[in-house]
């Protein structure tokens, strides 16, 4: 096993494991903020080691231009597409769950 | 490795599609269709590698684009109820 | 051994997608779960090796699809007019016409039998003899555009045509439109 | 969970203009940094699509989605400057003449509708040149016909 393929395999390893962490946070946390908190993490750091993970593979080529163009462009537009739907979502009266409030009116 | 990645990739997808299926709020669905749509950006990415076409990179290219315009696009319907609307906030804050 | 768990996965994601879009009653999430319905068809698509109609699939159920039903829906209304009542003799049929299909797929080759009739007439030629012929390396652009020409011809004027009626009911006659609109808020609020 | 629940019915009244979408400065940036990168990518598409995926049609539509993420982030009329509907209805008819045009043209030369080998000299020029008009003209048409949708769609 070669060095290159070592750091590409741990890379692409962690990303899939955060990648499995940041969804089920999707799925399990109580309101939608902190399920945005959750797939941001995917969004970000999941896409970022992923896509550093298959650089290696890629070598120097067109493939790793390709790559690091959908990588600028992911880190681009997730935070913005997670900051217009924390906008939107507040403005729409969705109400963050905060620990002061009582808990059990369920 | 490729493989273990892949795997990964879909128990992530299957995840965020239940979210989508269940989202009591249009902004959970909303949410969970943006980072499944992430999610598959990475998926075509990965399985480009896998396979060793390196041609699918132009489709995981065009979704890292063009996803954007969905999520917007269901935003502004849903605070407006219609596609089109004014512009009289465009009063050259950010223009001039 | 890996491509089919992976087909299976995603065609799995992809029946699951499509009950919810036929359960689900507000026909806006309904347009969000079809968009993720085409991301997971264009990454079926993928694994089918078709990678133009994979890229179709990602430019338009990505976008423009999207766009166009979420402005239909502006038109028109959120919710889906009535539910659905159960008709067993319409399930009947549904089951029976799927059986059919089902049975119908045992006669299909494998993917990528050598062996199979579409191999066997004229798209060998295709692949071998479009890049001398056209001096294009992809044989989906040349097929489509040379030797299929007048079909695709054929699909730019309907798309054409499209424009055209989409131009003549809606460019014209906004005020009409309009009384259509209030006619219908006055019906819900009444 | 009751802290979850959306106030359904709750109308949108001109108050909500000043929170509107238009006014979000962070997406009104990213969408003007991302816009020409989608559209180029469409031109990228158009000219590549002989050798790579892609083709005419979905450098149209990837081309329509870059101009109608302007028309849903800086408004509508905003979008009908751009894009005046006169120029749409141009485009959209003269890429299908573009089309017929190539088609007649081989005809002229001598051969049957759409022959592109008698477009050059060299056969195999000839079908490149030919199958890169029609792409084209197809491109031109998909586009326009795309945006025009949209634009007649949402207008309030």
């Amino acid at each position: 096993m070669s060095i290159v393929s070592f750091i590409s395999g741990g890379l692409l390893l962690t990303g899939g494991i955060v990648l499995i962490i940041g969804s089920i946070g999707l799925v399990r946390f109580p309101d939608f903020f902190t399920r945005l908190h959750a797939a941001s993490v995917v969004d970000t750091l999941g896409v970022m080691l992923m896509i550093a993970g298959l650089i290696p593979l890629a070598g120097f080529s067109l493939a790793t231009l390709k790559l690091f163009l959908i990588l600028v462009f992911v880190l681009l537009t997730s935070p913005t597409a997670g900051h217009a739907l924390a906008k939107a979502a507040l403005h729409g009266h969705l109400k963050p769950e905060l620990d002061t409030q009582e808990k059990g009116q369920a | 490795m490729l493989t273990a990645a892949l795997v990964a990739i879909m128990v992530s997808m299957l995840i965020a599609l239940w979210r989508a299926l269940a989202g009591p709020s249009v902004y959970d669905r909303l949410l969970a269709v943006n980072t499944f749509g992430t999610i598959t950006v990475l998926f075509i990415a990965v399985y480009g590698f896998f396979t060793e076409r390196p041609d699918f990179l132009d489709i995981a290219l065009v979704y890292a684009l063009i996803n954007f315009t969905g999520t917007i696009a269901v935003l502004k319907f849903f605070e407006y109820g219609d596609m089109g609307y004014g512009r009289e906030t465009e009063t050259g804050e950010v223009e001039s | 051994m890996d491509d089919a768990i992976i087909n299976l996965g995603l065609l799995t994601m992809l029946a699951i997608t499509a009950l919810a879009v036929i359960r689900v009653q507000d026909l806006f999430a309904v347009a969000m779960l079809m968009g993720i319905f085409s991301l997971i068809c264009a990454g079926f698509f993928v694994t089918l090796d078709a990678v133009d109609v994979a890229f179709t699939e990602a430019a338009v159920g990505a976008g423009i699809s999207t766009l166009l039903v979420l402005s239909t829906l502006a038109i028109t209304k959120r919710e889906q007019s009535s539910r659905p009542r159960f008709r067993p003799v319409a399930l009947l049929t549904v089951v029976l016409t799927g059986l059919l299909l089902v049975y119908a797929t045992w006669d299909i080759h494998p993917y990528g039998d050598m062996s199979s009739p579409v191999h066997q007439h004229i798209g060998k030629r295709y692949l071998q003899e479009s890049s001398e012929h056209t001096g294009i390396p992809n044989v989906v652009t040349s097929v489509l555009a040379s030797y299929r020409g007048y079909d695709t011809m054929g699909e730019l004027t309907v798309i054409f045509t499209a424009g055209v009626g989409v131009i003549l009911l809606l460019g014209r006659s906004r005020k009409a439109a309009v009384n259509v609109d209030d006619e219908d808020d006055s019906r819900g609020t009444s | 969970m009751w802290m979850m629940k959306t106030i359904a019915g709750e109308h949108h009244n001109a108050g909500r203009a000043e929170l509107a979408m238009e006014s979000n400065l962070v997406l009104r940036i990213t969408a003007k940094m991302l816009m020409p990168f989608i559209l180029l990518f469409g031109l990228y598409v158009q000219f590549h699509g002989d050798f790579g995926p892609g083709g005419g049609f979905q450098a149209g539509v990837i081309f329509a989605t870059g101009i109608i993420l302007y028309g849903l982030v800086f408004g509508l009329d905003n979008l009908r400057e751009l894009v005046p509907s006169g120029l749409v209805r141009i485009v959209s008819a003269s890429g299908l003449l573009l089309y017929i045009g190539v088609g007649v043209v081989s005809m002229l030369k001598g051969g049957s509708l759409l022959d592109y080998n008698l477009l050059s000299h060299d056969p195999v020029h000839g079908q490149h040149l030919g199958i890169f008009l029609v792409e084209l003209g197809v491109g031109m048409t998909v586009a326009a016909v795309m945006t025009n949708m949209f634009i007649l769609f949402a207008r309030p």
